[in-house]
């Protein structure tokens, strides 16, 4: 295994030279608590002051109106228990689609007496804004719709849901972490109250994450301590990392417009390289409202582990929609909330490109999943 | 690597592999929550295995399993494949990820499916 | 300003050479999400593996039951909240001097609905057994005590705490940021359920921390989302922290017996040398039971910022032990909960050392801090 | 930095600390949240400071608006001391950030108490 060719950007990215180089002084020399106040605290604490200052220049926010977290599922966590708890009771509105770390937080306030609608979404993985807006009730509290999803791509109507929310007075949340520094997000044109979004998936760094709080959002914070980030999010920042996240954010501030046709323009390669080269597989997600670098197909008659593992054995990293968790396979919830056959759904594969890849990684995947899918298929007992 | 080496080699490999005409003996493992589906083929000559070739569908380890299992059983009586275990499979394939055992019990069930059906045969016959 | 003597260790300290060396591989290289199937991700899991075996190793407990979190604000959260939301109501038993991610975070479970009792210390700042004894009630749900107080230093009697837990069958949460890789800690001898501790404190990067779960302990998670750290902690694992606060651990355990005499020999000098040139000066926190590096200390008619300031300008970091927030000041609520006069607790100092620490920083403080008191006593009104 | 360049300079080297035998007016300023007291002692000549000193409890911002307040009115004429406001002290003192407003208060009302003092003195003498 020589060539190593990486299509997983979505799951997490490798952190930019630059983020690193930003990064290093800040575990030696810069080592101390930006709360001391002493000379070492507030080298720290400068640190941490223009970071933020980075991030909101290319969210076009106020610096006070950006917290940072420890990921995107803390995002997440915070900016639905946050408005949920300054509220105390009521109704919130997500899509079938959005990731576990709103799902699965909408389900933990159901069992705490709050109420949640899960709207559906259409075959290409779009939310109707009707939909939003025959939800809405007196008592919802919040609408939280993702940006862009992570396995197929599709980038929601964000902006038609924000002024349905707007015109309420309703708190908007958007997961922005597939989206930010990929394709232009605007939280005033949006209608944005609370937006999501996380370093390792744009070349920063783990274990680092921002939300986005309007000015004026009503919300508690959900992790209890020390005063840090005007007391919204308790504990010692992390500081190397928002350094890193700062400079992340500005890297792809910077480099987004030319990088979005170039990775459009190498994914179309892939999807018409293998579309042109067998039958019976199919492109997930909105043809055109979708991330430039993710291209989620299903192969019919194969198993999605068995595809992610013979491009493994190639030095190909992508990722399976069908996860066999400790014996029990699930089909992706989203591409079966899209209403994929099952048996389509077993065969998805998402590849999803970035920075690093180049028109010759592209041919080597193609040349690498066509015989491959080809073999498989000729081990499989015709099913249907 | 999460995989064995032999593991490894049976996927990219696959022994046996592709359908049998008129099989002494055939059989199906199927392991539902996973979708997982083998068929073994046997072809019989004294009561002994000479042939045998399955048909898999399922995730890397399960094809593995399925390679190893028929390579495993050629040269065996009958008899003894009505018996056969999940345990055998697993050992045959180098070992399995606790979360990956199922291979193994969809290819040593759907081997001893093929040898009943070919003793039935046999019976009848 | 030329010399610089660091002697906050307690608030948090510059990463271990070491640390950073194992850490800068997996921003780059191996970048991969752990949760990946493919090669790029098992190259990540395998960094995370190892640290929480490095963990285990030193805390001498079975690498399952080590979760890595965000700091150690996260794991108190964690430990007190995830015990409270599986039992869902009863009382908590904690003392007066925690640090505020416990204070807080108890406080935050009485508005729930939870009880909590917030025992007292005695003048060196030592919680009494016995009056954990006499707090328990057939409600109580969790006993959380600090192993060492961050300000004075104070070790607690955990053990004989941990044998009444014990003998009753309630989790027992010992918050050991401070005294990990410091003193000895022992979950077993101790009878400890859940351990708290952080990587910035011994020498490994800012955010990232761990939570010792004995197996069998009921809890719930407080971060929802995917299925990391085998659900008891939802979001995309910070791999380079984990495997730096791997690295710190180990290498506190290997460094901890050694340091411990050579710091406390250090610090000896430090009261000393202060103690002998100037009147009105006390040590605070219990004369033996104290951590090796930590030195608090109150200077009569003199208020600690304007020693902290004057200390920064000569290069030293100093902690004041009563903080100014926004034209507020609060003595610090520790030695308040000590008994020391208000007089005496304004002028607050802690020092603590580090790894960094020689006995000419040392000397060096004494001569600055020496003259700088006179001289901010010869400024101050006869207050007396 | 977090304090200006004067205020600094101020901390480093107080002007005018300690106490003043027999003055012509004496007053007090005082943040009782914070404790900080500042005390501040007028000489006074043909109704003009010709001398000031202060003794103050605090952190380093009110000591060094102590220093500058006290350096700021020598020379000023009592009756516009009685109106000195905070906002002067802090811009003697070279500015000082938002949670440390109140050192500059604390001094400006020691030192306007010790203006109505002298005054007060003046007219009973
Ligand atoms: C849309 C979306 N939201 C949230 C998350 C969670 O972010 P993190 O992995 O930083 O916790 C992810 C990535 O896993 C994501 O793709
Ligand atoms: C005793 C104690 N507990 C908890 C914490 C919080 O840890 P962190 O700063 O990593 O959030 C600290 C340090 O601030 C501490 O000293």
């Amino acid at each position: 295994m020589n060539r190593r060719v990486y299509l997983d950007h979505n799951a997490s990215t490798p952190v930019h030279p630059e983020v690193l180089e930003a990064m290093l002084p800040y575990f030696g020399e810069r080592f101390g608590n930006p709360s001391s106040v002493h000379a070492f605290g507030r080298e720290a604490r400068e640190g941490v002051d223009m970071a933020r200052e980075r991030v909101a220049g290319v969210l076009r926010v106020s610096p006070d109106e950006v917290v940072f977290t420890s990921g995107g599922t803390e995002s997440d966590n915070l900016a639905i228990k946050g408005v949920a708890a300054a509220r105390g009771r009521g109704h919130l509105i997500t899509s079938a689609i959005e990731h576990h770390a709103v799902l699965r937080t909408c389900q933990a306030l159901e069992t705490q007496g709050f109420d949640a609608t899960y709207l559906p979404v259409d075959g290409d993985g779009m939310v109707d804004p009707d939909d939003v807006r025959r939800a809405l009730r007196p008592d919802t509290i919040l609408v939280s719709i993702m940006h862009a999803n992570s396995e197929v791509g599709t980038i929601q109507p964000v902006a038609a849901i924000g002024r349905l929310t707007r015109e309420r007075g309703i708190p908007f949340h958007v997961d922005a972490v597939q989206t930010l520094g990929k394709v232009p997000v605007d939280v005033n044109a949006f209608g944005i109250d609370l937006l999501s979004f996380s370093g390792h998936k744009i070349y920063g760094p783990k274990g680092i994450a921002g939300l986005y709080i309007r000015k004026g959002t009503k919300m508690l914070s959900i992790q209890h301590g020390g005063e840090h980030e005007r007391r919204r999010r308790a504990g010692t920042e992390n500081v190397p990392g928002i350094v890193g996240l700062g400079r992340a954010v500005e890297i792809r501030g910077r480099d987004m417009a030319a990088e979005a046709p170039r990775l459009t323009a190498l994914r179309n390669r892939l999807w018409e390289g293998i579309g042109a080269a067998m039958p019976e597989v199919r492109l997930n997600g909105h043809p055109t409202e979708r991330l430039p670098g993710t291209c989620n197909m299903c192969f019919r008659h194969v198993e999605s582990e068995s595809i992610v593992l013979g491009l493994d054995l190639k030095g190909i990293g992508v990722s399976a929609g069908s996860a066999c968790t400790s014996g029990n396979v699930e089909p992706s919830y989203v591409l079966v909330a899209m209403g994929i056959p099952v048996d389509w759904a077993m065969g998805s594969v998402r590849c999803s490109l970035g920075r690093s890849t180049t028109a010759e990684d592209i041919d080597y995947v193609i040349e690498s999943v066509v015989p491959l899918v080809a073999k498989l298929r000729s081990l499989s007992p015709a099913r249907v | 690597m999460r995989y064995s080496e032999t593991l490894i080699d049976h996927f990219r490999n696959p022994r046996n592999a592709g359908m049998m005409r008129e099989p002494d003996g055939v059989g199906e493992g199927e392991y539902p929550e996973c979708m997982d589906l083998a068929r073994v083929y046997l072809r019989v000559r004294d009561g002994q295995v000479v042939e045998a070739r399955f048909q898999t569908y399922g995730c890397g380890p399960t094809i593995a399993a399925s390679s190893a299992g028929t390579e495993l059983i050629i040269g065996s009586p009958l008899g003894t494949l009505v018996g056969l275990t999940g345990a055998q499979i697993e050992s045959a394939v180098g070992g399995l990820p606790e979360d990956r055992v199922h291979a193994a019990e969809v290819v040593s069930a759907a081997i001893r499916a093929a040898a009943r059906d070919a003793l039935r045969r046999m019976a009848r016959s």
